[in-house]
């Protein structure tokens, strides 16, 4: 069976990613990085950030909250140090970018539209500060102007990373599709809140997000009703631990996956997902792969 | 680093709530530096889904000595691992520390901080001079003593109760025997209190703390693990420690 | 200590109620029910409703997800049947109801105003019918009519219970207050699907409510995001398994806790819960509960 | 019903995925009847948040024996419960069957749902003429043919592969046996297929089948356990049910 994937010129080869912030820059387990489909970088800005002081995870029974805060060297360092260094891994390179202004978008998709760098997702999960800070995608209106003005900087794959926060991912997906993006990925991570015994916050960012097996079956519920809802590639992310639910994200309607917290507990989880879930078609004798991809939606 | 499975072939109980395992791990063995750690995966499922990191307390042919204290469900289970047992972890991690060369070198333990210190102590004794001080709050929470003993460098004891050795602090009875060295080279593991301690009372010092701090993945690829810098942003502990500096972090 | 609340006209004798949905009409465990903060029915719609098809439950560690659909035997059968043998319930009363039209709320808070009856929550967690299905809760325009003619029926207390899908519930909270509401309940269970290894939807209902501990975090979230914005009492909701889980939402800024999901387990776990409560103010010496209740928010 | 901690006394594995136990319980062995369930808290922390619902497999004196497949982690781990340990459980739940008098009875139970049919069979058994059909998919999979003959009825055996009596499944054989009897009231516990398969058999009969379906509480405050009627709506299992007359059901 044939499990490449095409998203605007990018083909994968083969539909399991490494989610962004939860795989480095891809530098470090070069095997696994070239085995998958593909990587998403750690988000990167224009400036770099230093992030949120520790502690930056909390630790639930089946999640996690992390509080990183965007940490990262900035665009020009990235550019300058991280960038060569990528050259040597094979893998399908996604750089996740996170701007503070629609400028800082285009800025950034148009100094990174490099050889090397096969797409983008763009991370509308961060505050717009020009407009009182409320979260880009939180806005539809906003998700499109972004999309859009990424789409012009570069002729690269762009994918948008929507969040589905207090947001009707359907509507930001419009919007993403309007603006002309090739894909979006869906979930970010939850809004989440943990406390000390004495009542103040856990985390040194105060509040944080929300990953792993918790919030599966939200980010499912997402990826069903986007796919079939909206004309445009769905990737699924939100507590891929195994070939099982990587497979339950394409039923779904997910075309490609993305695994995040698994590869903290094991930095071969993508790996590992992408092996099982090529066992798991044998096991289930899919004949078309097109067949599988969405099929929760047709059952019904 | 290499993920591996580590059968556990002995488990001791050291005090009311510090254990001892040694691991049959040959080329962990081989391959581990003092002040690295491995990370170790704990319960069954899901419901702890991060690993827990533990450093190396010692090193002996191809086998490996871990030693934790329970503090909840993760190092719990651990100590129910029986003999026997294969252990899913992920290592050599950190950095190991950089072993000088004819110096005096002061040694301090607090707690189950001794534990990683046990084989930081076996290397450096070569070619050091070494001077070790041990604290825990009383005789029957100090662990390692006799171990530390067969190492022939010169020891130091102190509980915070009189009940064994010198009355008071690790970190008071290290100020009084690094003022009697030579330019000391300090290398401290305990509660983070007592390593601001440490860097209070001996001004001027090289100290080097194996730092603590919640971490995600322990392999580099999360940056949870932050330890803020002196000069501004912050290291990867996982990375750049955990032993770093004392005297250029903020604890 | 006094742990009383006052919400509207009805005084609650300690904060911990029975979460609509998880305690039926608390005829069931009357020591229970009569021990406690108060009771919350499960949702009465005007018509009967026959529910969901089964499976009607799905489990995953740390949460479910129910798809009930709303089962109960409707306004005339809960007046004749049910309400007069609440009357043996000493427990104050809160009745959950849900309309599919912005008059069927009016008339189930008019017909529903009977002596035994403490209040209301207004479930808006339903599809407006009329205009087009989207649920009400999603809509803060359509909270605040919902809320006003609810307000207009009745001189009980009115509870609205929120939701946090796909909307930011400061928005709809607001709306609440603007509409008359005496608090809010946060939050409503969170969209989820769960899949069979076919791919097929688990669930009879297709799509159901994930509750339990793995959206303790989010609900945390929101009631702390509620309570620091908006002028009006918050009841938190979202995962309460026991008494440090009801402090976390009470330090968040609740006002009171609703158990629910704990209840399936054991059906004596919100008197658990208050009894867990009330020993974990003796052993931090709690002096003053006003002091407890929002420190989160005043500690940053 | 009550919340109660029931001591397990003995833990015995009938097949190779089939276990049975017995508990410790005074008050639940006096006020239990047939039909009736128990539901189990399961695991540890909160990775198994729902309890699992066990019918009352029998009663003897202050003790309740309890029967069940492994199908899950929830089975998995109450086949692993020591002797000596207590289980946290609810009941009884559910509505006893109402026991008539001076009637030819079938009772059929097919694999594990044998179990509840026990201790149902031995409350007939005192003022009817009972006649028991047990099948199973070989005879490695049956259970409980000896305390059946101890109770004296009229058995018969049916196994898919020919292995121990009739060649065949349970429900076939039934039918061959109920066409001997007068007017016989049917008693049916198995899988779904067997109860639809029965049902299909005998029309005209009155059959109570043990049905089951995904519980959440077990004590009706939730509404999950929903079973179609034929005349529309739902009911109740856990309250209405267990043991419901299949001809009103759409299994
Ligand atoms: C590099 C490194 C090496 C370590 N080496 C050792 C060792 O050799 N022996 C030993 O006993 N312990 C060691 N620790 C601490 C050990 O990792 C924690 O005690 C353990 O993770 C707690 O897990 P738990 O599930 O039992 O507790 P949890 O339920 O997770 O937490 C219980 C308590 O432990 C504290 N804790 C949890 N995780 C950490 C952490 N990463 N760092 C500090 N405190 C934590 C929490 O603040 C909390 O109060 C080390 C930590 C690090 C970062
Ligand atoms: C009233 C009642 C009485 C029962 N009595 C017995 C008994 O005496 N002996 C016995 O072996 N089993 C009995 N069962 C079935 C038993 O409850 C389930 O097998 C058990 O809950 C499965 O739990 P698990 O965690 O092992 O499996 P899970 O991991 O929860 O599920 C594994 C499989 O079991 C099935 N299953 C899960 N829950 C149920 C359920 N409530 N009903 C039917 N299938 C289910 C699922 O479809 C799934 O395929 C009874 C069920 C009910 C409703
Ligand atoms: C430690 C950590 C850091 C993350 N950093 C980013 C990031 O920089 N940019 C981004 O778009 N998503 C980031 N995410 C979100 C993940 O990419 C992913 O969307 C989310 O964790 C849900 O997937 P999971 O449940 O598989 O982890 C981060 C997640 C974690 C746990
Ligand atoms: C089986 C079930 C049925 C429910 N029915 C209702 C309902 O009728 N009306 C309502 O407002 N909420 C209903 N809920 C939601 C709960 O009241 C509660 O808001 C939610 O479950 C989150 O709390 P928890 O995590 O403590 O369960 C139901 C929840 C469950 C699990
Ligand atoms: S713990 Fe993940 S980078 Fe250090
Ligand atoms: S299982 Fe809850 S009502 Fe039957």
């Amino acid at each position: 069976m044939n499990f490449e994937v095409q998203l605007g010129r990018t083909i994968f080869p083969n539909p399991v990613l490494a989610a962004s912030g939860t795989f480095g820059f891809g530098l470090d387990f070069p095997r696994v990085a070239n085995a998958i489909g593909g990587i998403v970088t750690k988000a990167i800005t224009v400036e770099p950030r230093a992030g949120n002081p520790p502690p930056r995870i909390y630790e639930f029974p089946g999640g996690i909250i992390n509080s990183v805060g965007l940490e990262n060297p900035g665009l020009k360092r990235f550019r300058a140090e991280i960038l060569p260094r990528l050259a040597r891994l094979k893998s399908r390179l996604i750089v996740n970018i996170a701007g503070f202004s629609i400028e800082e978008f285009g800025l950034l998709a148009e100094s990174l539209s490099s050889e090397r760098v096969d797409g983008f997702e763009v991370n509308v999960s961060c505050p717009n500060v020009a407009e009182g800070g409320a979260l880009f995608g939180q806005d539809p209106k906003m998700v499109e102007r972004v999309t859009r003005v990424v789409r012009q900087q570069t002729d690269k794959t762009v994918i948008v990373k929507l969040t589905a926060n207090f947001i009707d991912p359907v509507e930001t997906a419009k919007a993403a599709l309007a603006g002309g993006a090739d894909a979006v990925t869906l979930i970010n991570t939850l809004f989440g809140l943990a406390l000390q015994k004495d009542g103040t916050p856990f985390l040194g960012g105060r509040t944080g997000g929300i990953s792993g097996p918790a919030i599966k079956h939200f980010a499912l519920f997402c990826v069903d009703r986007v796919a079939r809802a909206v004309a445009i590639p769905v990737i699924g992310c939100g507590g891929i631990m195994n070939g099982q639910d990587a497979l339950d994200f394409i039923s779904a309607g997910a075309r490609l996956v993305q695994v995040g917290t698994a590869s903290l507990r094991n930095p071969y989880a993508p790996l590992e997902v992408w092996c099982e879930l090529r066992l798991l078609c044998r096991k289930n004798r899919f004949k078309n792969w097109a067949d599988v991809i969405g099929r929760t939606g047709r059952s019904s | 680093m290499k993920q591996l499975t580590a059968t556990v072939t002995d488990v001791q109980r050291l005090t009311k709530d510090i254990f001892s395992i040694w691991l049959n791990a040959a080329e962990l063995a081989q391959t581990a530096k003092p002040g690295q750690f491995v990370n170790i995966r704990v319960g069954e499922g899901e419901e702890l889904l991060l690993r827990r990191p533990v450093s190396i307390a010692d090193v002996f042919g191809q086998k490996v000595r871990l030693i934790f204290r329970i503090v909840g469900k993760g190092t719990a289970w651990l100590s129910q691992v029986p003999k026997g047992c294969g252990l899913d972890l992920l290592g050599p991690l950190g950095r190991p520390v950089r072993i000088p060369k004819g110096r005096d070198i002061l040694v301090c333990g607090g707690g189950v901080g001794a534990a990683p210190l046990l084989f930081l102590t076996r290397r450096l004794a070569r070619q050091n001079r070494v001077y070790v001080v041990l604290g825990a709050k009383s005789r029957k929470e100090m662990i390692l003593v006799r171990e530390f003993k067969r190492l022939r460098v010169k020891g130091y004891i102190a509980t915070n109760d009189g009940s064994l050795g010198w009355k008071g602090t690790a970190s008071e009875l290290a100020e009084l025997v690094a003022n009697e060295l030579n330019r000391p080279i300090v290398y401290a593991c305990g509660p983070r209190p007592m390593l601001q301690d440490i860097v209070a009372r001996l001004p001027g010092h090289e100290i080097w703390g194996f730092a603590e701090e919640r971490m995600g993945c322990g392999t580099g690829i999360c940056h949870c693990c932050a330890l803020a810098r002196k000069d501004g942003g912050y290291i990867r502990l996982c990375r750049d420690g955990p032993v770093v500096l004392l005297n250029g972090v903020r604890l």
